[in-house]
Formats: C-alpha cells, structure tokens, sequence
C-alpha cells in the first residue's frame, strides 16, 4: 500500500492500481475536510452573530 | 518472467512421476507429512478436510471385471508455470497479499502460512485441489512436537498450505554449494521428501530446464502427458503412462474427441 | 466544569478519534497479527545442529536401513539409507512414521501393574523391581507346582538374539513352549524341508529373476521385505515380467504385466494345470528333472509297490479343461501361461495369499513350488533358495535342573511337532482352541508376549479372548498399549526399537544373508526397558540353574558376545552382508532321503497311502459356512497403508487411506457393481456383513476389480486399543472368520469364509 | 428547558411498546447469528461446512449478493447526481441506507470469512494488484467510507441532532457537495462491482467461470457492474415496498419507483442480453477449448441441471426485463413487484451459480462433483446481516427524515 513495504515496485501495475486508490482517497478525504471546516467556520460565525 | 529456458541460470524444478512404476504405497505421503510437519487429526477421511501436500488418487479405466485396471495417481502442488510461463499460475496472482509467489529463479510456487491471512480466493482458483486450509488448530498429542522438523514452520488454524517442493533442502543445498564455493547444486544435493522416499523411483525430481538432469529427458518421453494441459496452467508435475486410458484421464475431452491431441503441448520445446 | 451527558459523549468520541490519529491502535493492530503468527498453542519447533544416525527398522521383517534426522537430543525424521541393499535409499510409510512410534500417543510410559477388572483399563505404575519380582514371583510358584511347562512365551519371530534368548531362558526354566506368530514362511519352510530335505528360510532371488508367477502372493503389499519388493518393481520394470493370480484387482494385480482373476481358492489346482501344459509339451528342464528329482515318474518301492509320480498325477487330474472348468481361467491362458512360464530365462513361482500373515495350504505351496522344480530353478541365482542363516558366536551349554527337564519333556501347548502335526514348528492359531477345550484349568498358567500381538491377529478373536482370559497370569511386553497389552495383568514395556539394541536377521524372503544392527539412535523416551533386559533380570531373580544359564551382565553384553566379529562393522554401517560359504552350495544337491528333489516326499512323517494325496496336489481347503445361508465369500487383503501385523497402523498411515476404504469411522466392504446390483445396494450405502463368526457394520464399495460373488475387507482395522487415532476404526478381519487347520501341517489356511450382505 | 422530539415532525410513527416488540425480535436473530459468528471466530471455520474444494461458499455468495444489492445505491446515486434525475432525490436516501447496510454486512461477512481476521488487514498493507480480490477490498471499503459519508447528513437531520449547530452546519455542506462523493462512490462501485465479477472471470483453471475478455478484465467484470445497476435498484423498490406495506403508509409516489424501474428495466434487458451473448460465446467457445462441452456443467449431479441457467437467464432475466421496460408492466403494482423480485433473485442466482457451482464441477477428470450444504453456523451469520439491516431500517424510519415525501402523502392533521 505504501511504497515502503517490501512488495512495491515501481511497475505500471502498481502505479495504476495505487494511483487511482490514493486519487479517490484524496478526494474523499479533501471534501469531508472542507465539509468538516466550512462547517466550523459556519457555527462560529452563526454563534458570533447570535451574541450580537 | 522468463521466457528463455535455455538459460542455465534459469532453473525449473519439476517433477516426472511414472505412473507405470507407482503403486500406491502411500510412502510419498507419508514421507512428505514427516519432512513438512503436517498435522493429522483423529478422523482424516474426509479427503476434503485432511492436510495432504500429496495425495494419491486412484483411477480407474471403468471397465467391468475381469477387464478392470486401475492406476495410481499421487498428486501434489503442480507448481503451474502458467499460461505462456511466464510465472502466472491460477493461484499466485489471485492472492490479494502476496502469501503465494512464484519463485523465478527456481519455478517454485510458495506459500508464506504468517502472510496469509485464509480468504482461500487460491483453492478457488486451483482446478487441482493441491491447496489445503488449515481448518481446525494443529494439535500434536503426546510428544510428537519432538518429531518436528526446525526447517518448516508449523502452520496455524485458518491459513493456507500445500507442497513447497521442499524449498527448505533447495535453500540447505544452495548455502551449502556456496560454502563449498559451488554455482551448481548438483541433482541428488536437492530432492524432496517424496521422492527420496518413493520405493520404486516413481518419483524423478530435478531442474527441468538442465540437460543433465533425468527429468530433462524423461518430460519428452512418448508417455509423458500433464494434468489439465488444456487449461494452460503449465504444470511442472509430468506424468508417466504408457497407458493410452491413463493420459487421457489426465485432461477432458469433448465426446467427439476421439483422442487425446497429443500428449504434450509442445508450445516451447 | 459541570460534565453533563452531552459533553461526555463528545468527550468520548473526542478520544476515539483523537486515539486514532496516536500510534497506538496501529501498533495494536500490528501486535496482533504478529500474536497470531506466533500462537502460543501452535508448537515452534526448537533449532539445534543437526545429526544422522544409522539404524534399522525393526517395525516388520524388512529390516531396512534407516538414517534418522536428529536436532540435539528430538528425532525429527526416519529416511531411508542409501547405502543399505534392501531399501537403497527408499522406506515404505510405516518406516517414514517410525517417530509416531516412538513418541506417539500410544505408549506404555512405565510398568504398570493391572487394578480393575482384566482389559478395563486401570492401571497402577509400578517400579521395575516390583515388576521383575512379579514375574518372578509367579515363576516361582509354578516351578515349585512342578508345572514349568505351563508357561508359555509368544515372541514376534524366533529369529535373532532376543527369541534366543528367550528360548534359552525358557530351556533353563522347563517350558517347551516357545511360540510365534504364524506366517507364510511356515509353508514356504515346511515345503522345502518336506521336497528338498532342507532347513532353513526360504530366499526369492527376485532380483535376478526375469519371470514371476505369483499366486495371489501380494508382492508389491507388504509381502517379504516390502522396500525390497517395491525397489525390484521399480527398477527393472521393463525386464522382468511379474503375472499376478488373484481372485481380486490387487494393487500387486494392478501393476503386474499380466493379471489372470481366478476363482477364489482354487490357486493350487492352476499351479497344477500348468505343471500338466509344461510336462506334456515337454517344456520341463529335463537335465534337472531326469537327474535330479525323486517322484517325477512312477516308481516301485522297495516292498515292490507300484507307484505313481507326478507326471501322471497331472497328466490324469489336471488337464487344463479340468483346470480351467475349476479355477475359471480360460485354458488358452492356462496354456499360455505354462508356456511363458517356462521358457523364461529365470522363472519363479510364489504362492502365499497377501503380505504372507497366513501360512495357507501346504498341498498349494508344493503344488506351486513343483513349478519351480519343473523349471528346475531350485538354489540358483535367480531362483528359490535356501538360505543360510549368518552364524553368531556360539554360547556355552545350558544346564537345566530335574523340574527344567521334566517340563521340557512335555508335549508343546499348541500341539506343533506332537503326534497329530509332527512337522509344525508353532501353531499359535491353537491355542486359543486348547485352552477353551482343556477340561480343569488352563493348560497355559502364565502367558508372555513380547513383540506381538495375538488378541489382535489370532483368526477368531471372540474365543481367544475367552481362551486369554481363562489364563491367570498374562504379561506383556509390549511398548504400546496394544490390544493384548490392555488385556493383561502386567505391562513391563519394551523400549521401542529406536531406543534399544538389537539384531535383525536376514529379511524376509531375501537370498542375500544380512545382518542388521537396531540402536538406540534417542535415549529411552519414557521409564521402559529392554525386553532382553528384563529377561536376565527374571532369569537373576529365579537363581540356581536359570540364572546360570545366562553368565551376561546385560543384554547389550550379550548381545556383543553373540556378534562378536560382526559388531564393529554394525556399530559403524548398521548392516553387514553375510557372505555365504558358497552362493549356492546347495545348487542341485538336496538333503532328502533319496538326495534328490523330491515330489513324493519320503519324509514325511505319515505317509500316505494313496500316492495322490501324497505327491503335489489340489485340495481344496474347506471354507467355513452354508452357500444357502450365506451366498458369499469374503476374503481379506492386504494394503501397503495398513499394517495388520502385532504393529498398529500409526495416524500418518491411517490418514493417507482413501475414503474408500474408511470413512469416518466405517470400513468399507468391496463388492462387485453386478452383485451389488442383485441386492440392490449403492456405493457407500451402510450395511452389515455376517459370516458363521460374527457380524459387523460396515458401507459398500462398488469395485470392478472384485470377482463377481466375492467381497473383500481390509485387514488392519477394528482395533479396541492403541489411541484414538486408531481405536474403533473399522472392523477386525479376525472378527469374522476362525482358523482351519491344514490337515497336512497343522497351518491355519482359513482365506476366506462365506458370508452375507444385510443393508441397513 | 423544551425538549425536542427525537421522532421527526409531522410524520406518525408507531407506538413505544410496538417499536421495541418488533425491535427485539429482530434482536433475537441478530444475537442468534452474533453467537454463530462467536463460535466462528473462536473455534475457527471448522464450524462452517466448507472444505478444500468449497473455500468460497454460502458466506461469499452473500457477499456478492447484498454488494449487488446495495449496487441501488450507486446507481441512484449516479442517476440523481450526476444525470441529474431530480425526481429520484425522493428515493436517493433510502437507497443510501440500503446500500449502507449492504456494504456493511458485507464487510462484516468477510471478516468472519477470513481465516484469519486479525490480520484481515494485510489485503491491504501487502496488497498485490493483480488480485481481483485486493481491488475488491480496496473499492470496497472507500465505497463503505462514501456510503457513511453520504448516510452521515442524513443522520445529522434527526431532530435533536439537528439542534447541534455544527452538525446542522455539516448536514447541509455535505448535502452540497454530495455530488463530488456520488462520483467517486460511482467510480468505486464501477470497479468493485466489476472486480466481484472478475473474481470468478478470471480463474483459467475454473471452465465454467472463466471468460476471456478486455485487457486484464473478463466480461464478468462488465456483466457484474451491469447487473448490479439493474438490480440493485430493483432492490431499493423491493425493500421501499416492503417499509410500505409493513408501516401501512404510502412513501415515495408511484412516478419516483417508476423512473427507477423503468430505467432499471432497460439496464437488465440491456444486461441480459449481453449475458446471452456471453453465455453463448463460452458454451461453444471457451469451454469447448478446454475440454469442457456446455452440458458437461449442467449434468451429472444431484443439484446444478440446465434449470438454473434457465431460472437466472430466462425467468429472472428476460421475464422481469420484459415488465419493466413495457408501461403496463410498471404501471400493474403486482406485475411491477414480481419484475424486481425476479431481478433481485436473478442477481442472486447469478452470483450463486459463478462461486458455488463453479466450485462444484469438477476439472480434475477423475474427480466427481462437489457438493455442499451450508452449516447452521453460516446460515445464521448470513441471516444475521438480514436482522441487522432490519434494525437499521427501522431505527432510520422511526427518526430519521428519510422520505422527503412522507408528509406529503401521509398528512397528519
């Protein structure tokens, strides 16, 4: 999975197969972070307003 | 990978088992459970549930008595090369973690039991049922775990074994040729358990790609045939028969196959 | 802060999540799967340098030569010795499983002494001196009753140091009764003695054969020394021609070059057939017959009685119309056979049924070995020899006390050498008979079994356990709690033979004398000792006479003293090859009273006085049971992956049987497709087979290879004791049939009996 | 302090009592099959009734049944968000569910199935990509993260959790962006769908599964990815039937399940036509090469005849294929319902027929067919995920918004 466990090899194979994993991984991963983010910003944004 | 079997460097350990000379005596079996720590259970006859890196299969050519023959058939890991040989058995590129591998410079098809982790996607894949699933814990009763042979590891419940062809006497022959400054392993220095053991030399065991060794000359034999040659799995394992029922019990035929093709595929020779 | 549930749920999660991004759960994740390649209960074997010792195995007559793997002080694996001319390299599976003998699950760890009810399985571990002072004890009262011919002693082989020893301890004591298992050489022995006038174990040069007519001899299932047999088949399989005679597809039929399926029992009236196509095509070797045999032609005694030899014999009762009416072998192949037979260059007939545990019918034996006189292959290379045995270092004289000499006198037990069979050595198969029928107490008072296994192998193992039980003192031997181990009264173990010294004579059935060296290749696994040991003990302990007897410190002494010029090249190869004096110095020159091979054996104890039951010749043997009540036949066989001797089949053994021959723990009976479909039954359906003896359950085997009419079962299952890796598999062959004594030899000749299929 | 209702508003859900009866005799099963996967897990697959010629069995049937199953999910999610079928936003979050569970029993079975669960991990650590089967892992499990990512907002509308501001915040960015998840879960399931089918596709030594095809893929890979598109929306209609009749109370309108159908229709007859053409190609190609004639598979055991071949291609094929791309079959409710059960059982059969039967003919020539019945113990863990998803099921509804259409079809006064 990583290219330093023994099995790599830096072959088509491996970087299609990898490639597209940590491609998708990446995507996933970015979109939950900015969900997770803007959604923080929101409520504290939501909550400043409510104080005034 | 390799395509050029002239290269001496390039070695095919194989097996030629005369079917004419085997019969049944049930050593090769028993030799390889001793050498390869194989467990046994109290009830072993469900053949589907019982540790055989080698098993004899009786056939027989159907006919009623007294025409009826019978030939034994022992049967281990084919140690397929694959479809154009070019280290692809059925088994080694389904394994998801790389547990079974084929060995390049020797043909040897491997099985690492502590990488394994028993999702038997390999028994799937081999027509020949030469893979066996640890199913049960082994257990050795009373002080059999002295028998136990340093060389091979003893295989936990739920993982996959089958033959290795002795790879732990190729790996004694090799350092010991290399302490004595040798590049050769000569033939009698790496033999497995079953075939040391056979009684009747049934058994010929070496590199199939040396000139030198039995093997070379016995696999182009007129009764040579393989198992399943027409699944272009590759085997390493030849068989010997000079009887015409026997070799076609190796492979399946169409009804409108009269007959078997031809005995050997003779794609590289 | 005031923890309300809220934030300790968020807390909680929190730390899960948090704990996730630490190294901890990876490393845990990593930690258990390194436990699980490294489960505890999942033994590690231990590292350590690596040794090989020669030895020979000792678990059947084979005497092979064996290298065992050591690391440090554990042996790990029983290889073959390339160097020994027996096995070459090679060993058969119950020499690759020695180590499960050695440290398997059926050991008898230390003497023990019985507590509960015979055969119920309480023990009490007791010390060897108690042990010895028991025996003694017992032997002592006897001799003081007078009666020390009421102790007999059943020994695996009467070959070699340790039955010597035995016997001689028996002399010194006052019992004639030194018994051993029966076996097919006892016909091979009793045939040659009776025909050439010799004495001695019977060789088959195999090797140097080029043609082998085997009837029903199960050449490549055990019989002889296996590994020999198997190496011969696998050598030279191109030069010699092997024609198995069999009523059943054995495995021997299976690889033979020719397989003639004969009707069951009528081996011996073939054997004849052929002699008749031999003698009246003129295809005999004259010279030997003209100049070197006795009863060929007719003859005048010296009363001036006339006669008949053997050529009329068969010219008269054995043509092959009668032949072939009688043993279903089509006469052309009788013929063809005959013909094949006797211009082969090297020859040999062989009868005996199976690995050879049955001695069967003298008349077929002579009847089959007249083959090898008419081929005149009789002590050549190549042919059926007597061998001679190597000789050991002779020991001094025994002096036996009045008590001693009065039981040597008495009358053998088992009727061997009596009056009724005057040229039987053993016949263990009696004995169970003798004591069932002796009115009064059991004729045997005190019973010792070493290296056997007689409430398994005896025919009928109903009445010899009743017989057993009848007598008051039973001690085994025996290294495994076998079945008679279990049923004794005292267990004084031996070590097994990869912990102990011994010598193992020439193999079975081979021309070439050899001299094996057991020895112990691991320190004694358990609190057993040397059965030879025991016996210098007792011999000690008795005092007077029998301890005179034997003036060796201990068995190895002994043991030393007796190969004296042998030892150093024992001790150092694990085998010496015995030149004889000459080759063959028998060759043509025979021991009779006519100094001829004889067909009318002159010395035979009774004479008979109808020449045709005197010279060669076929009758049949009586098979037990009505065809109206039980329309078939049973026969046994026997199977390279299944011992069926005193040794029970150990789990290595037992696990490469096909599950058509066991499964679960039910034995299979082969029937023929076409019977099978007389009663209706399909493959592997259950069902019970009855014969006179007893009933057993067992599931079909629907095989072509099985005459039609005739079912076959395995020998080597259905044994009580052992571990549970082999107890309770199958059924006991001696179960269901009882012995029949050969009215000739007193031999049991009991092949088969009559039985019926009942479906469940 | 006011307390809000965990139930959703406006919407009518059963009493307490009634709930937590029907919730513990789900219980029950699920415990029954929670003790079976306890004795497999710690005696070891001895306790299935699989062996040597069988190492795929009941539990991999499963598995590639409910994947198939749950394929509803991608394919309505790919409809929905990428074609842009607005329409089947009422039905989207249930087949997310649906799919939720699916894949999560999946992952569950297989990690009963493995020999070796506690290092069940090295598929992925030492992964070899050549396997089908580390493809599968892989596709899987980012798929199982989507589908949680894409339950998560739904969850996140429950009332009380709602009132969470950062959680209502969360809700409403994932919805947002949900597009970008469908995508990648469509993406995923295309290659794990696929991949399920070159499990069997690519196994040479295997005549009755094996199929040539494109590059390292065989045709089952398409024909998988294909059949799980028809059928796993079948599926969602079945299990979105079944909530009805069960909860008594109309869900999603009758042109939503239509769509659904209709397109799942042309998919399955699109399908079953290649899969004929497959068929046809291996009987008189492929398995003629290797020694195999097509009756060879359908013959000569008690159980695998040529009526399996016609149940999956015929009756659960072409017959559901004809109802629901014709009007009058998706319009007939009780036409409409055996279409997607037949498709549902079709799948089934079909991921049945390329594990087990596969494993049952023999290649070996002296070898006899291979039969095999499952024990209790696989039995119960597969019944288990059932019983989980039930629970599922019914929590979501009773709390969760799940039809958007519910209040407007069952309107409470």
């Amino acid at each position: 999975m990583f290219p330093f466990s023994f099995e790599w090899a830096w072959d088509i194979p491996h970087l299609v197969f990898h490639g597209a994993l940590w491609y998708v991984l990446s995507i996933v991963g970015l979109g939950l972070t900015y969900c997770i983010i803007k959604s923080a910003v929101d409520t504290f944004r939501e909550e400043d307003n409510g104080h005034h | 990978m390799k395509e050029e079997h002239g290269d001496k460097h390039t070695k095919r350990y194989g097996m030629v088992i005369d079917l004419d000379k085997c019969t049944g005596c049930g050593a090769c079996m028993v030799a390889c459970y001793a050498e390869n720590n194989v467990p046994f259970k109290k009830d072993e006859t469900d053949k589907l549930d019982s540790l055989n890196w080698i098993r004899i299969f009786q056939l027989t050519n159907g006919k009623p008595y007294p025409d009826t023959e019978i030939c034994y058939l022992p049967m281990p890991c084919q140690h397929c090369d694959g479809i154009g040989k070019h280290g692809h058995p059925p088994c080694v590129s389904v394994c998801p973690a790389i547990a079974t591998d084929y060995d390049d410079s020797t043909g040897v098809v491997s099985q690492i039991p502590t990488r394994c982790f028993g999702c038997r996607y390999c028994m799937a894949a081999c027509p020949y049922h030469a893979r066996k699933f640890n199913w049960w814990d082994p257990v050795w009763p009373a002080d059999t775990k002295k028998y136990l042979n340093p060389n091979v590891s003893t295989r936990m419940r739920g993982v996959v074994e089958k033959c290795t062809l002795c790879f732990h006497r190729y790996q004694q022959a090799r350092d010991k040729a290399y302490l004595e400054g040798r590049e050769e392993i000569y033939e009698s220095e790496y033999q497995p358990a079953c075939a040391q053991a056979c009684p009747t030399n049934a058994i010929t065991f070496g590199d199939l790609n040396n000139p030198d060794h039995a093997v070379f000359k016995l696999k182009n034999s007129p009764r040579a045939f393989r198992l399943l040659e027409r699944l272009h799995t590759n085997p390493k394992v030849y068989y010997l028969s000079s009887k015409t029922w026997v070799r076609r019990a190796g492979d399946n035929y169409l009804e409108n196959e009269s007959r078997p093709k031809s005995n050997r595929q003779k794609i590289h020779s | 802060m005031k923890i309300d549930r809220r934030s300790f749920i968020s807390l909680g999660v929190g730390v899960v999540a948090g704990t996730t991004l630490t190294p901890v759960p990876w490393k845990l994740m990593d930690d258990i799967s390194i436990w699980t390649q490294n489960w505890p209960w999942t033994p590690v074997p231990k590292e350590g340098a690596d040794t090989y010792k020669t030895s020979v195995c000792t678990l059947c007559p084979g005497g092979c030569g064996i290298q065992v793997r050591k690391i440090m002080d554990r042996a790990v694996k029983i290889d073959g010795l390339p160097e020994h001319p027996i096995n070459r390299g090679t060993l058969c599976p119950l020499g690759l499983s020695g180590l499960q003998f050695l440290y398997g699950p059926s050991r008898v760890k230390a003497p023990m002494k019985r507590v509960g009810k015979r055969g119920e399985g309480k023990w009490q571990e007791i010390s060897w001196d108690e042990a010895v002072s028991a025996v003694t004890k017992k032997l002592k009262e006897l001799r003081e009753k007078e009666k020390p011919h009421s102790v007999a002693w059943v020994a695996g082989t009467d070959k070699g140091t340790v039955p010597r020893l035995i016997g001689r301890f028996l002399t010194a004591y006052g019992s004639p009764n030194f018994i051993r298992p029966p076996s097919v050489h006892d016909a091979y022995e009793l045939a040659v003695y009776l025909m050439q006038g010799q004495e001695g174990a019977v060789g088959f040069d195999i090797e140097n054969a080029d043609h082998v007519l085997s009837f029903g001899t199960g050449l490549l299932q055990g019989w002889g020394a296996p590994v020999r047999m198997l190496n011969i088949y696998g050598e030279q399989h191109d030069s010699r021609k092997i024609v198995q005679i069999e009523t059943r597809l054995s495995d021997t039929a299976a690889k033979a070059d020719q397989w003639v399926p004969i009707n069951p029992g009528t081996e011996g009236a073939l054997a004849l057939g052929i002699a008749h196509v031999m003698i009246k095509e003129s295809l005999y070797d004259q010279s030997f017959i003209n100049q070197s045999v006795f009863g060929f032609e007719d003859w005048t005694d010296d009363h001036g009685t006339r006669h008949i030899g053997f050529k009329t014999l068969v010219r008269e009762d054995y043509s092959p119309e009668t032949v072939a009416e009688k043993t279903g072998v089509p006469k052309a192949t009788i013929e063809k056979l005959a013909r094949r037979f006797a211009r082969a260059d090297k020859p040999i007939a062989i009868s005996g049924r199976g690995e050879g545990l049955l001695p069967g019918s003298l008349s077929e034996c002579m009847a089959v070995h007249s083959l090898n006189a008419l081929v005149g292959n009789i002590n050549k290379p190549g042919g059926v020899s007597v061998t001679s045995e190597p000789e050991y270092a002779k020991w001094p004289e025994v002096n036996i006390d009045m008590t001693a000499s009065r039981g040597m006198q008495q009358p053998r037990v088992d009727g061997a050498g009596g009056s009724k069979y005057p040229n039987a050595r053993y016949l263990l198969h009696r004995l169970p008979e003798v004591i069932n029928s002796a009115k009064g107490e059991s004729p045997v008072q005190a019973l010792f079994v070493s290296d056997a296994n007689p409430l398994y192998t005896l025919p009928n193992t109903k009445a010899t356990k009743a017989a057993f039980d009848r007598i008051p003192f039973l001690v085994s031997f025996s290294s495994f709690m076998d079945e008679t181990a279990s049923h004794s009264d005292y267990i004084l173990p031996n070590h097994v033979f990869l912990e102990r010294y011994e010598d193992v004579p020439t193999p079975s059935a081979s021309v070439q004398p050899i001299i094996g060296l057991a020895k112990p290749v691991v320190r004694p696994v358990y609190n057993t000792r040397h059965v030879g040991d025991v016996v210098l003990q007792v011999a000690k302990s008795l005092g007077s006479f029998v301890e005179k007897a034997f003036p060796w410190k201990d068995y190895q002494g002994y043991l030393k003293s007796a190969l004296k010029d042998y030892w150093d090249q024992l001790e150092e190869k694990g085998f010496v090859k015995v030149k004889n004096a000459k080759d063959f110095p028998w060759a043509n020159r025979f021991n009779t009273a006519t100094g001829k091979f004889e067909f009318y054996p002159s010395a035979r104890n009774q004479p008979s006085k109808n020449d045709k039951k005197a010279l060669p010749n076929f009758s049949p043997v009586p098979i037990e049971g009505k065809p109206e009540q039980y329309p078939l036949v049973l026969m046994p066989y026997d199977a390279m992956r299944l011992t069926s001797g005193d040794v029970g089949n150990p789990p290595f053994m037992t696990k490469t049987i096909d599950d058509t021959v066991l499964k679960g723990q039910t034995v299979f009976v082969e029937i023929n497709p076409a019977t099978a479909r007389k009663i209706g039954a399909s493959e592997g359906e259950r069902a019970t087979v009855a014969t006179p003896r007893g009933r057993a359950k067992v599931r079909l085997h629907l095989f072509e290879g099985i005459a039609p009419g005739v079912i076959a079962m395995p020998k080597g299952f259905g044994h009580t004791a052992y571990s549970k890796y082999l107890a309770g598999k199958g059924v006991n062959f001696n179960d269901l049939i009882g012995p029949i004594s050969d009215p000739l030899s007193g031999l049991n000749t009991a092949w088969g009996i009559r039985a019926k299929i009942d479906r469940a | 302090m006011e307390t809000t209702p965990l139930i959703p508003q406006g919407v009518k859900r059963c009493s307490k009592l009634q709930f937590s009866l029907w919730m513990a005799a789900a219980g029950a099963v699920l415990l029954w099959g929670v003790y079976a996967m306890y004795l497999v897990w710690f005696k070891g697959l001895n306790q299935t009734n699989m062996n040597d010629a069988y190492g795929f069995a009941l539990w991999i049937w499963a598995d590639l049944a409910v994947i198939a199953l749950g394929g509803g999910a991608f394919f309505t999610g790919f409809l929905t968000y990428i074609i842009g079928k607005d329409k089947l936003k009422n039905i989207i979050n249930y087949a997310v569910i649906i799919g939720f569970i699916c894949y999560s029993s999946a992952l569950l079975i297989l990690a009963i199935d493995i020999g070796q669960p506690l290092r069940g991990w090295f598929i992925f650590w030492h992964a070899n990509v050549h396997s089908m089967l580390t493809e599968v892992a892989f596709c899987l499990s980012c798929y199982f993260a989507v589908l949680t990512i894409e339950f998560l907002p739904i969850i996140f509308e429950n009332p009380k959790l709602d009132r969470v501001p950062f959680l209502h915040h969360l809700s409403h960015n994932m919805h947002r962006i949900m597009a970008v998840f469908a995508a990648t879960g469509v993406f995923l399931s295309f290659f794990h769908q696929g991949s399920l089918g070159g499990v069997s596709g690519v196994l040479f030594g295997r005549p009755f599964a094996f199929r040539e095809g494109i590059n390292v893929w065989p045709w089952t890979f398409f024909l998988f990815t294909w059949s799980a598109a028809a059928c796993g929306p079948c599926f969602t209609i079945l299990v979105t039937w079944i909530t009805e009749k069960l909860t008594r109370k109309k869900l999603v309108k009758d042109d939503v399940i239509q769509l659904l159908a209709k397109i799942s229709g042309w998919m399955l007859a699109t399908y079953i036509i290649a899969k004929i053409a497959d068929t046809l190609y291996w009987a008189m190609v492929t398995a003629p090469s290797m020694g195999f004639s097509f009756m060879d598979f359908y013959s000569g055991n008690p159980v695998y005849g040529i009526w399996i071949l016609i149940l999956e291609i015929v009756i659960c094929g072409i017959v559901p294929a004809v109802i629901l791309i014709t009007r009058k079959g998706r319009e007939a409710k009780s036409l409409l319902m055996l279409g997607v059960v037949l498709a549902v059982v079709g799948v089934c059969v079909n991921r049945w027929v390329m594990i087990l039967q596969m494993l049952a003919v023999p290649v070996v020539p002296f070898e006899e067919w291979f039969m095999y019945a499952p024990s209790w113990q696989e039995v119960a863990t597969t019944i288990l995920p059932v019983a989980y998803g039930i629970l599922v099921i019914s929590l979501a509804h009773r709390y969760l918004p799940v039809f958007p259409q519910e209040r407007e079809l069952n309107p409470t006064n």
